[in-house]
């Protein structure tokens, strides 16, 4: 029982974790990454690590997205007077 | 040119790695000297939580290093995120937030506050510590940003003085240390206090100080990080950058779904 | 005394949490002053404890003593390479602070604090890194010079190369560490032990080396070459050391860049060097080759720049190569020449960039083109410039030149060749520089830009904005004195008659506990060498400059040049081959066992 | 337990830090780059957490189990991977500050366009 559960949650990390190499857009990979953080969280709580998966989920689901989505923010309003008249580099809507 | 280093580091490396997985003890596997000796040591000191006293105790000068490229890394954010010559600070508009959202991020605020302290509390007893609950206490002050909006979270979070916090629960982590160095035992030696009793929060001599240190020092540390951030995303502006409030990606793009509703501030909430 | 040993850590540290937490209020040249105050105290602290670290000093953090041969606790080395390697740290880095003192700008309003308690974390994390007796206490020091070293090399915000030049620095180093945290985990499997020297013996009691020891160890070098900038892991080191702030340069290639190597020494030494881990014959050809690699591509490289900064920085990697090509003899005269050179060249390389950093403040650019003849006025800083040029070169009696005497004696045969003419084209270089832009010498450049291909791979010194925020109208007496100090100290080091026996006693009571005593001295083979390097420089610096045409033969370099491309993908890519690199020449020791 | 259960973890781990080195050597985008090098350290923490796994084990917290009741997973990965999950944090916005840095002074985030560095 515990071993397919591990098994499982492996196998999420690993997809999770290709998904967000994958996905270019840095907006939808930050939201590939709070996935990826909640799933690593899963893991580490069914490898006994409780007080790793409690940091990662507060690290990795919240902490690290947000960090990242504030800088798209802030990269994505100064670049965009260079970028006027390209499209806008992978992540137009 | 890239892909084809990419290829050739990436397979070898990755034969490297598998053939090593293959040698590797069983997952699973039943000998961890290390560990079993870090068990005993913790339960002779009265640590129920016996990863508590592996970071805050046994390894304690380990954490010193990692609590210390914590306070690295804010002291370097603040430095490079600082406003430059050529920008200047925009004021955002306070903006009205519907009703729903800002009751139920006034009443999770103070439940998620507690929650961090909680965690930040129990360290030596249950799993958690300083490190989980200090970055929880710090996420869930950024709930006002939701509630309210930016200009009260600046009102309740001047920056100084959780820099200085921070700054000081760095030094009152080496003040430990140093106190016990001074009573005639080793740096950071865990032999100040009485161990208490087992599975109480008075346990574990002097691990709740360090944890505490620690919690206080991340919190604030977030707080710092997060503000930096949020300055600059929200206030800093230079003359490359126009008022773009018509425009939508970005922040605005993301606003509704980012995974825990920290960053929903988007261009209806800025003025010009 | 072996109590004192984490103070080493927690002093400076303790100093900048109060900086820091104080900074807002204080004036900066409190500020300055008591940063510097507590850098000297650490440094007299490092050399008395290095006094007594014979026998070595051990100290287990928080107490824990072992109980029957086995602890939970953390382990201190304090021997004489480790505590040496501390020492030299605390004494650079209160030249640093001093000099930092007049060369920066005025620190931005509420910060005065911030950039010397950087540096003062900058010193712990060295320190830590230089005394760890435990691999993944080792990891967490190295981490901490990391990251406050990206944090120091992007001080600078307002220049768009800074920033870069940062980012490629973190990225690189970044996952360096993550693969030498990969290795650790790998070593811990295997192993349950984290204490280098148990590491080591749990090693050897599970048997001949498999694949699994092979990329412990692949994983970990990764990890501190990238530290060292061993070729093909160098990429990140030019563009760091050319943007960073001055102070923070003579840090970077003073100390912490040797420290990558210290610590390939102290890892291969307590956890491979037994049965269990890597022959001795697999571990050297791993060295050397790389080490010769990385010589030659620092010596071309150097040779073609004409941004001064950056000059010094390949200067930097191709007597990285020297070092570890030294350590790769895996003898105690290659250990004893290394510790020697590894002094010498701290501070020779230091005032090197304290010269170059008065330049930019003066003139307000590096570029040797745009600065031809106009350093004239400076005649001190051409003194020391020529000085620490030949210093480079190894003439006697410098210290560079009696460690890398004994270095390139133990490496022998073509190594000595490598040595020679490594150390007389990088100071060739530099000599060059001196000749065009103190002495005028030379057809005056034309100046380049846009002129195809060739121009397209070269960063100009120009452009650059003096750190001092406006350019100075005479030098500050504190700046061209911490050179001149510096340079001093390099000569005493090889001048200064036993010395170098010090130096050797002191490594040799870490490797052969004592057994072994080499005594160091000029021999007459060493100081024939010496001189021939220098003269083959001074001669390759004369012809440079008088037919420049000659040896600057641009296309020949171009394809080296073209690697250098500044884009953060290709650099992660020759990590990972640099990876594969070390794999395969460690590889016999598996196939073998 | 299986042949391919005893390996699995630790080969996970192997491809999450391959994965995150091949999205950081082809990234277009440093935000982008960033976050490929946070799975990069993800794959340490699934090393580290896997290495110290122990069949049947249970946390190695005493809290509500009483000592040597049950055998307990290895503490000591968990210390050293969860302090090293804040600090990665925090390490990740020192690289994200500088990536605000090189977007206000290059005008782009996209590596292949900084083209100033270089020889």
């Amino acid at each position: 029982m515990t071993e397919t559960v591990i098994v499982v949650a492996l196998l999420l990390v690993a997809v999770a974790a290709t998904a967000a190499v994958a996905v270019r857009d840095p907006v939808r990979q930050s939201l590939v990454l709070a996935v990826l953080g909640v799933v690593l969280a899963v893991l580490f709580t069914v490898l006994q690590a409780p007080d790793v998966g409690l940091s990662q989920l507060a690290v990795g689901s919240a902490l690290t997205p947000l960090l990242l989505l504030l800088t798209v923010r802030k990269a994505k309003r100064r670049g965009r007077r260079a970028e006027r008249g390209r499209s806008a580099g992978g992540d137009g809507p | 040119m890239r892909l084809w280093l990419v290829a050739v580091g990436g397979a070898g490396l990755a034969a490297l790695l598998v053939a090593a997985c293959l040698r590797l003890p069983g997952f699973g596997g039943d000998r961890h000297p290390y560990g079993d000796r870090a068990v005993e040591a913790a339960l002779s000191r009265h640590t129920a939580n016996t990863v508590s006293s592996v970071t805050f105790d046994q390894r304690a000068f380990d954490t010193l290093g990692e609590m210390s490229i914590l306070f690295a890394a804010v002291l370097g954010s603040v430095v490079l995120l600082r406003q430059t010559r050529d920008e200047h600070r925009a004021r955002p508009e306070p903006a009205a937030v519907s009703r729903p959202v800002r009751r139920y991020a006034l009443l999770v605020l103070p439940v998620a506050l507690l929650t961090g302290l909680y965690v930040i509390a129990h360290g030596q007893v249950s799993p958690g510590g300083g490190f989980q609950g200090g970055v929880v206490a710090a996420t869930a002050l950024h709930l006002l940003y939701l509630g309210a909006d930016y200009r009260a979270l600046e009102r309740l979070r001047p920056l100084a003085p959780y820099e200085a916090a921070d700054a000081l629960a760095a030094s009152s982590y080496l003040v430990t240390g140093l106190a016990a160095l001074l009573a005639g035992s080793a740096f950071l030696a865990n032999t100040l206090l009485p161990y208490g009793t087992f599975n109480t929060l008075a346990s574990a001599g002097t691990v709740p100080l360090l944890n505490a240190a620690i919690g206080m020092e991340v919190a604030c540390a977030v707080v710092v990080l997060l503000a930096g951030f949020l300055d600059q995303a929200v206030e800093i502006v230079d003359e490359g950058e126009h008022d773009e409030h018509a425009e939508h990606d970005g922040g605005g793009k993301t606003g509704g779904n980012a995974a825990d509703g920290g960053d929903h501030d988007d261009s209806g909430k800025r003025g010009k | 005394m072996h109590h004192l040993l984490p103070l080493l850590v927690a002093v400076p540290l303790l100093g900048a949490a109060l900086l820091a937490a104080t900074g807002r209020h204080l004036p900066r040249t409190v500020a300055d002053g008591a940063a510097c105050a507590v850098s000297a105290g650490s440094a007299a602290l490092a050399l008395l404890l290095l006094a007594h670290s014979s026998p070595p000093l051990t100290e287990w953090a928080g107490g824990w003593e072992p109980v029957a041969g086995h602890s939970v606790g953390i382990l201190l080395t304090g021997d004489g390479p480790g505590l040496g390697m501390a020492a030299l740290v605390c004494v650079l880095t209160l030249a640093a602070l001093a000099y930092s003192r007049r060369s920066l700008d005025e620190p931005p309003h509420g910060h005065a604090g911030a950039f010397p308690a950087l540096v003062l974390v900058f010193q712990a994390g060295m320190c830590g890194f230089a005394i760890a007796g435990d691999l993944f206490n080792a990891f967490v020091w190295f981490e901490l010079m990391s990251v406050v070293a990206y944090a120091l090399t992007g001080h600078r915000v307002e220049e768009a190369r800074a920033v870069q030049g940062a980012l490629a620095f973190a990225v690189v180093n970044s996952l360096g560490a993550y693969a030498l945290l990969m290795g650790i985990a790998l070593l811990y499997a295997r192993t349950g032990e984290l204490a280098l020297a148990r590491i080591g013996d749990a090693l050897d009691a599970h048997g001949p080396p498999d694949a699994l020891v092979l990329a412990g160890f692949v994983l970990v070098l990764t990890g501190l070459l990238v530290k060292a900038a061993a070729v093909p892991f160098q990429f990140w080191l030019p563009d760091a050391h050319a943007v960073a702030p001055t102070p923070v340069c003579m840090l970077l290639s003073g100390v912490m860049v040797e420290l990558g190597v210290f610590g390939v020494w102290r890892v291969y030494d307590t956890v491979f060097s037994g049965p269990g881990g890597l022959p001795a014959a697999d571990a050297e050809r791993v060295l050397t080759v790389l080490g010769a690699a990385t010589a030659v591509t620092g010596a071309v490289m150097c040779w073609h720049q004409r941004h001064i900064k950056r000059l010094l920085a390949y200067s930097t990697i191709a007597h990285t190569g020297l070092f570890l090509i030294g350590l790769g003899t895996l003898t105690p005269e290659g250990d004893d020449g290394v510790a020697l050179y590894v002094v010498g060249h701290a501070g020779v390389k230091a005032a090197l960039f304290a010269c170059a950093g008065i330049l930019l403040d003066r003139y307000g650019s590096v570029d040797e083109h745009v600065l031809h003849g106009r350093a004239r006025p400076l005649r001190g800083v051409a003194v020391m410039v020529v000085a620490g040029a030949l210093g480079l070169a190894g003439l006697p009696p410098f210290g560079t030149a009696l460690g890398k005497s004994f270095a390139e004696e133990a490496a022998g045969g073509p190594f000595t060749v490598l040595y020679v003419l490594t150390s007389a084209v990088t100071a060739a270089a530099v000599l060059r520089v001196a000749a065009r832009v103190f002495l005028g010498l030379g057809p005056t450049p034309r100046e380049a830009g846009g002129e195809g291909a060739e121009d397209a791979y070269e960063t100009t010194g120009s452009g650059e904005e003096p750190e001092s925020g406006r350019r100075m109208a005479r030098v500050p007496d504190t700046m061209t004195a911490v050179p001149a100090l510096l340079l001093a100290g390099a000569l005493a080091a090889g001048a200064v008659p036993g010395f170098g026996t010090a130096v050797a006693r002191a490594v040799s009571g870490a490797t052969t506990a004592g057994l072994v005593h080499t005594s160091v001295h000029w021999t007459p083979l060493g100081v024939g060498l010496g001189l021939l390097s220098s003269l083959l420089a001074v001669a390759l610096a004369a012809v440079a400059v008088a037919r420049p045409g000659r040896l600057a033969v641009p296309g020949r370099a171009l394809p080296l040049r073209r690697l250098q491309s500044g884009h953060i993908g290709d650099y992660v890519a020759w990590l990972l081959v640099g990876t594969t690199v070390l794999g395969v020449l460690a590889l016999p020791a598996v196939l073998s066992g | 337990m299986t042949a391919l259960t005893h390996v699995l973890p630790y080969l996970v781990a192997v491809w999450v830090f391959l994965a995150g080195c091949y999205g950081l050597a082809t990234s277009r985008d440093l935000i982008h780059a960033v976050g490929c090098l946070s799975v990069c350290q993800a794959a340490t923490y699934v090393l580290l957490l896997a290495v110290g796994y122990r069949d049947g084990g249970t946390a190695p917290v005493f809290s509500d189990v009483t000592p040597g009741s049950r055998p307990v997973v290895d503490p000591v990965v968990q210390a050293l991977a969860l302090t090293d999950v804040v600090v990665g944090a925090t390490v990740t916005a020192l690289l994200l500050a500088l990536v605000v840095q090189v977007a206000k002074r290059h005008g782009t985030v996209d590596p292949d366009e900084l083209s100033e560095l270089r020889g």
